[in-house]
C-alpha cells in the first residue's frame, strides 16, 4: 500500500526539537558530526562537553534514554569491536588489569568508541525527531539533486510496499494451511522471494502511475508541506549546535 | 453442534481504533447467512477472527471467543489452528490479499497439496475448483497479471478447492461480471457447507442467504430472516443500506 | 560493510568523500537519461530491496559491518548509473535516518558499496552475459558471479582506504586484513549471489522489460546493439584474475610485525572480548559469527595461512557457484549447452 | 470538439498478452457513457491508455492513438501528458493503487496541490471533496487503516479535488455500501464532467449513463443507447452481462 507510514526511528512528540524545519535539523547533524570527528583523540573534556551536548538536546526533545540506549545498541556492536584493537596494535605496550596492550591501540579504539558512539546518538536525535519523509524533505530543500530525493523517497514507499506483501503472501499462506516453517525450505522461499519482488515491482508501480495521473512530477508539491520551511529564527537556532561545538573544541585546543 | 459461535468478541487494531464492541453470533451447520452492514462497520475484521488471523498473539484489546465446531480459536495453540483453518475456507475481500504463487495452477494446488492430495488427485481438484469458476484457461498465468475479476475468481476457486465445512466469503461478487456473479451463486447454492457471505449487494444477499445479520460500528443490530431485514426500510435506512435502484423484493 | 565514524582519519576521509560527490555527479548526469517512467520506481524498488537485505549484519572488524551489499543487483535491474545512485541513496538513508554507518564515513562507504560494487558487479555481469547462453539460468550464474566478484572487491576497497587512512598500526599485516575481509565476503557474496540471482531469473521470466542488463530483450534472444563484446569479455576476466589473483598477492605480501606473543596474547583475549560483546542484546548470535571469524583468522594468521584462507574462500566460492550453476542446468537440460563449459573454463 | 477520441488502439502488456485488439471511439463533451464487459475483457486496459499512463513509451505492442480534447496522449511529450493528467481524473479499480501518502489529507491535497493550490484555498478543497464522499471524520488516518469501502471512497475523493473535466472511473461502486453507492451516483449526476464509468453493475450504469459501450476480448462489440443495450438479452448473454436477480428495467 502507501507510503511514507515507516517512521520506524521516530518518536512521535511536539517539542522544540520536533517542530525545526528538517533542513536545519539536517545540516546541523552533519556539521556537528565532522566536530566530533575532527576532534583530536586525547581532548577528553570536548567528547564530555559533546556528551552534554547531545544529552541537553536529548531532554528537549523530550526523548526517552531508554529508547535512545536501546536503538544506539543497534549500532553498538559495530563500534564496541573496538575494544579489540589494543591486542591488535603494533608499538609500545602497557599493562591494563594485567593484560598487555598497546598503546596506540588503546588511543585508537577509544578514537572509534566515542566518535563512533556520539556520531550515532546525533543520528538517533535527528531521525527520532524527524519522520523519514521530513528528512527527504529537508535534503530536496538543501538542494540535494531530484533524482536521489526521488529514488530516497520510492524506497522509504517501497519499505512499506514490500513489508505489506510480505504481509498478505503470509497470510495467505497461513490461512490455506501452510506452516511458516514451509517458507525457509529452499524452493519455496527462493520463489517467494522472486515473487515477492514482481508483485511489490507491480504494485508500486501502478502507485507510481496513480501519483502520475495525478500531476506528480518528481518532487511532492511543496503545498504538503508549507508549514515547515525554515526561517532565519530556525537557521540561528539550528547554527547554535555545531557553533557551540566548534567553541568547545576550540576553548579545548588552548586549555590542553 | 454449532458451526459456528462467536462469543462476546472484541478487538481494536494496534493502533487503537476499536472495529469490534462485542459481538455474538451462532451459525447451526449448513445454515447460509448473510452479513451486512455499512463501510466500516467491522464486517472484514470479524471475519478474520473465524479462522485465527485476528487476534494477533499477545495483543492487547482483544477479547471473547471464537468456536468452529468443538474448536476454540486460539492463537498459541498451533495444531488447533491448522484444524480450524482446515474447517473454515476464507475467500478475502481483496483477492491480493489470497493470491501469492507464481501460476494460478500452483496457487489453486497450495492448500489441497497441504490437506495432503497429490498427483492426480491434486490436479483433479485443480482442474475442478478451476472450471467451477470459469478460469480454466489462465491456468498457466501469473496471477498478478490478471484483471482484478479474473484473480476474483481464482481466489475463489483457491478456497472451494479446499472443501471447507465453513465457507466465508467477504464481498465474492465484487468487480464479477454479471454471469460470473450469477454462476457463483448457483456453485454456492450447490455446495454442502455453512456459509457465512459478507456483502453489499442486497438483492444478492436475498437470493443466497435465508439468513441475515447487520453489523454496524462493531454491533449486531439486526439478525433475522433476509426477507423480513430488506422489507423493513427504517431498519435499512438507519444502517446505511438500500435496495438498489429498480430493485423490489420479490413476492415468495 | 559500513564503516562508523573515527576508522578512517579526516583527510582521506574527506578525499574520498570529495571523490564520490565527483563520481555521483557523473551518475547523475547519466541517469537523467535512464531515470524515465519505468525505471524510477524500479530504483526506489532495488533501493528498498537493498536496504532490507543490508538489515541482517554483524560485525567484521572493528567498526565495521559485514552483509550483503545489493550492487550487483542494482546494476543488473537498473544499470550502473541508477545503480549506483541507489546503493548510495540506500547509504545516506541509513546513515541520516537509521544512524547505520558514520555521517563523516559516507564518502568511504559510497566509494565502496555504492561505486566500486556496482561498477565491478556490471562489468563482470555484462561480461558473463556475453559468454553465457541467454537462458534464465545462465543469467541467474551471472548474475551470481557477479554479485560475488563486486562483494569481494568492494570489501578490498575497505582494505585500501584502512591502508590510506587507518587510524593506527596493527599487528596483523595488511595482507591479513585483506584475506579476512576477501574470505569473509566471499561467503557473504555466496549469500547474496544467490537472493540476487533468484530475484533477476524470476523478473527476467516474467518481466525482461525491467532487466536492464538484458536491454528490454526477452531471454533466448541475442542482445542488439551495446559495446563490442570483447571489451566486456577481457573486463570481466581482469576483473575475475584481480579476485582470484589480487587476495592471494595481498596476502603473502607482509606478515610485518608478527609476533608469536602477541599473537597468543590476541587470540585469548579476542575470545574474552567477544563474550563481552555477546551480551549485547538480541544481537547475540550475529555478533558471535562475526567475532569467531576474526577469531580464526587471528589463530591461522600464525603460520601465514590467513593468505590461503582468503584464497580458498574465493575458490570454494566459485565451486560452489559452478555446483550450483551443473545442478541447474543438468536439471533445465535447456537450450546451447556446447557453450557452457567454454564460458566456464574461460572463468576459471 | 470531442472529449474523447480513441482511433485503433491495441495493446499487448510486457509478457505478451494481447489486451486491446483495435479499439476507436468518440464521446462528446458532457456526455456520460458506461463501459461494460466481462472478466478480463481489457476495460482496465482501455481506462489506462486514457491518461498516457499506457503504453509505456517504446514498448513495442502498442499502436493507435488517444485525443483528449484537442491534445493527443504521447508518452514521449511531458508537459502534453501533464495537461492531459490535469483534464483527466481516473479513479483506480484498486484503492490501494490509488492512495500512498500517511494521511488520508495529504493523500487528498496531492492532486490539487500539484495543479498549484495552496492554504486555506487548498484546504477547502480537500474538505469539499472528503464531504462529498462522506469521509470528512477519516481525514487524519492513514488510508491503509481504512476498511476496503472507506479506502475506495477516499479514491473517489483524490480525484473529485481534482476537478477534471473528464472524469473515468473503473468500477467505482464495488465494495461501497448501498448508500455509499447512490451517494455517488448523485455526487457524479451533480457533476459537469464527461463521464467514463467502467461497471459491472447494469442497473447502475442505466441509473447514470445514457449511452453504454459493450467491449469484449479487447474490441468494442456494442455501442448505444444503455436501455436498448440493456433491453437486448441476446446481446447481453453473448458477452456474459444479464440482468440481475428480481431487476426490470423501468418504464420510462
Ligand atoms: N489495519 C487497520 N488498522 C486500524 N484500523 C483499521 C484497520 N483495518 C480496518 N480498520 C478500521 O476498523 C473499522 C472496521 O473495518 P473493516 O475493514 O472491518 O470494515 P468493513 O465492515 O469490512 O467495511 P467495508 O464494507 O468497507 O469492507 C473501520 O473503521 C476501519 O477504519
Ligand atoms: N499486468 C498484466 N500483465 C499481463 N496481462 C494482463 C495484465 N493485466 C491484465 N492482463 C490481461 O489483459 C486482459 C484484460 O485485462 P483488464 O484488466 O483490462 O480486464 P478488465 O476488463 O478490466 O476485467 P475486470 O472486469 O475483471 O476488471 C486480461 O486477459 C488480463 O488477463
Ligand atoms: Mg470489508
Ligand atoms: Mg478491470
Amino acid at each position: 500500500m502507501g507510503a511514507g507510514h515507516t517512521h520506524p526511528m521516530y518518536v512521535h512528540g511536539h517539542s522544540p526539537v520536533h517542530h525545526l524545519a528538517p533542513e536545519v535539523k539536517i545540516a546541523a547533524s552533519v556539521l556537528f558530526t565532522i566536530v566530533v570527528v575532527a576532534t583530536p583523540r586525547e581532548l577528553l573534556p570536548a567528547f564530555g562537553a559533546y556528551a552534554v551536548i547531545i544529552a541537553v538536546l536529548a531532554v528537549l526533545a523530550r526523548i526517552p534514554v531508554g529508547w535512545l540506549a536501546r536503538r544506539s545498541l543497534i549500532e553498538l556492536p559495530f563500534v564496541a569491536t573496538a575494544v579489540l584493537l589494543p591486542f591488535f596494535a603494533a608499538g609500545p605496550r602497557t599493562d591494563v588489569l594485567g593484560l598487555s596492550v598497546a598503546v596506540e591501540g588503546l588511543w585508537a579504539g577509544w578514537n572509534i568508541l566515542v566518535k563512533g558512539t556520539l556520531g550515532v546518538l546525533i543520528a538517533l536525535l535527528l531521525s527520532g525527531t524527524t519522520p523519514a519523509r521530513d528528512v527527504l524533505v529537508g535534503l530536496d530543500r538543501l538542494r540535494c539533486p531530484q533524482a536521489i530525493t526521488q529514488i530516497a523517497l520510492f524506497m522509504l514507499r517501497y519499505l512499506d510496499v514490500l513489508a505489506d506483501e510480505a504481509r498478505r503472501m503470509r497470510i495467505a499462506r497461513l490461512s490455506r494451511l501452510d506452516d511458516p516453517r514451509f517458507l525457509w525450505q529452499v524452493r519455496g522461499f527462493a520463489s517467494g522471494l522472486g515473487t515477492l519482488f514482481l508483485r511489490a515491482f507491480e504494485r508500486g508501480e501502478r502507485v507510481f502511475l496513480a501519483m502520475r495521473s495525478r500531476g506528480y512530477t518528481g518532487r511532492l508539491p511543496a503545498a504538503l508541506h508549507e508549514g515547515t520551511v525554515a526561517t532565519a529564527g530556525q537557521w540561528a537556532v539550528g547554527a547554535a549546535v555545531p557553533a557551540l561545538a566548534v567553541v568547545v573544541l576550540l576553548t579545548d585546543r588552548l586549555l590542553v | 453442534m454449532t458451526a459456528l459461535l462467536l462469543d462476546d468478541v472484541r478487538y481494536a487494531y494496534p493502533d487503537g481504533h476499536q472495529a469490534l464492541h462485542g459481538v455474538s453470533l451462532r451459525i447451526e451447520p449448513g445454515e447460509r447467512v448473510a452479513l451486512l452492514g455499512p463501510n466500516g462497520a467491522g464486517k472484514t475484521t470479524l471475519v478474520l477472527h473465524l479462522n485465527g488471523i485476528l487476534p494477533a498473539s499477545g495483543l492487547t484489546g482483544a477479547s471473547g471467543t471464537v468456536s468452529v465446531g468443538d474448536r476454540t480459536v486460539d492463537p498459541r495453540d498451533r495444531p488447533g489452528l491448522a484444524e480450524i483453518r482446515r474447517r473454515v475456507g476464507l475467500v478475502f475481500q481483496d483477492p491480493d490479499d489470497q493470491l501469492f504463487l507464481p501460476t494460478v495452477a500452483e496457487d489453486v494446488a497450495f492448500g489441497p497439496a497441504n490437506l495432503g492430495l497429490r498427483g492426480a488427485e491434486l490436479a483433479a481438484r485443480v482442474d475442478e475448483a478451476l472450471a467451477a469458476v470459469g478460469m480454466g484457461e489462465v491456468k498457466d498465468r501469473a496471477p498478478h497479471h490478471l484483471s482484478l475479476g479474473q484473480r476474483r475468481r481464482v481466489a475463489v476457486a483457491t478456497v472451494l478447492a479446499m472443501r471447507p465445512d465453513l465457507l466465508v466469503m467477504d464481498e465474492p461478487s465484487s468487480n464479477l461480471d454479471p454471469q460470473a456473479r450469477r454462476e457463483l451463486a448457483e456453485i454456492v447454492l450447490g455446495l454442502d457447507v455453512t456459509l457465512l457471505m459478507v456483502t453489499h449487494d442486497l438483492p444478492y444477499a436475498m437470493q443466497l442467504c435465508p439468513r441475515s445479520v447487520i453489523l454496524d460500528a462493531g454491533r449486531i443490530v439486526a439478525d433475522g430472516p433476509t426477507r423480513d431485514l430488506l422489507s423493513d426500510a427504517d431498519l435499512l435506512a438507519r444502517h446505511r443500506l438500500e435496495l438498489p435502484y429498480g430493485f423490489a423484493v420479490p413476492v415468495p | 560493510m559500513h564503516i562508523s565514524n573515527g576508522i578512517i582519519g579526516g583527510p582521506v576521509s574527506l578525499a574520498y568523500g570529495v571523490v564520490a560527490v565527483g563520481l555521483l555527479v557523473l551518475c547523475l548526469g547519466r541517469a537523467r537519461q535512464d531515470l524515465n517512467d519505468r525505471l524510477a520506481p524500479m530504483a526506489g524498488l532495488v533501493a528498498a530491496f537493498i536496504f532490507a537485505v543490508q538489515m541482517l549484519n554483524f560485525p567484521v572488524l572493528p567498526g565495521v559491518s559485514g552483509h550483503l551489499l545489493g550492487g550487483a543487483l542494482a546494476a543488473a535491474l537498473v544499470g550502473p548509473w541508477v545503480g549506483a545512485l541507489c546503493v548510495s541513496v540506500v547509504l545516506i538513508v541509513q546513515a541520516l535516518v537509521f544512524a547505520d554507518g558514520g555521517i563523516s564515513a559516507l564518502g568511504l562507504n559510497i566509494s565502496n558499496m555504492a561505486l566500486l560494487g556496482t561498477a565491478v558487479g556490471y562489468l563482470v555481469l555484462v561480461g558473463l552475459l556475453k559468454l553465457l547462453p541467454r537462458t534464465a539460468a545462465g543469467v541467474g550464474f551471472a548474475v551470481f558471479l557477479a554479485s560475488i566478484a563486486s562483494v569481494v572487491l568492494a570489501s578490498q576497497g575497505f582494505v585500501l582506504q584502512f591502508v590510506l587512512g587507518g587510524e593506527v598500526p596493527l599487528t596483523i599485516g595488511y595482507g591479513q586484513i585483506s584475506a579476512t575481509m576477501a574470505g569473509v565476503h566471499a561467503l557473504i557474496g555466496i549469500g547474496e549471489g544467490l537472493i540476487a540471482a533468484v530475484t533477476v531469473t524470476t523478473v527476467a521470466k516474467v518481466r525482461p522489460d525491467l532487466v536492464y542488463a538484458l536491454r528490454g530483450a526477452r531471454l533466448d534472444r541475442p542482445a542488439t546493439g551495446g559495446v563490442p563484446t570483447k571489451v566486456f569479455v577481457l573486463g570481466g576476466l581482469a576483473v575475475a584474475a584481480v579476485l582470484a589473483g589480487g587476495a592471494s598477492y595481498l596476502a603473502s605480501g607482509s606478515p610485518d610485525g608478527l609476533d608469536a606473543t602477541t599473537l597468543e596474547g590476541c587470540t585469548v583475549d579476542a575470545d574474552g572480548a567477544i563474550t563481552g560483546g555477546s551480551c549485547i542484546a538480541q544481537r547475540a548470535a550475529d555478533h558471535e559469527l562475526g567475532g569467531s571469524f576474526l577469531a580464526d583468522y587471528g589463530i591461522k594468521g600464525i603460520d601465514n595461512a590467513t593468505g590461503l584462507a582468503g584464497l580458498i574462500g574465493v575458490a570454494l566460492t566459485f565451486a560452489i557457484g559452478l555446483a550450483i550453476f551443473w545442478t541447474v542446468r543438468r536439471r533445465r537440460a535447456a537450450a546451447a549447452p556446447e557453450q557452457v563449459p567454454v564460458a566456464v573454463s574461460a572463468e576459471k
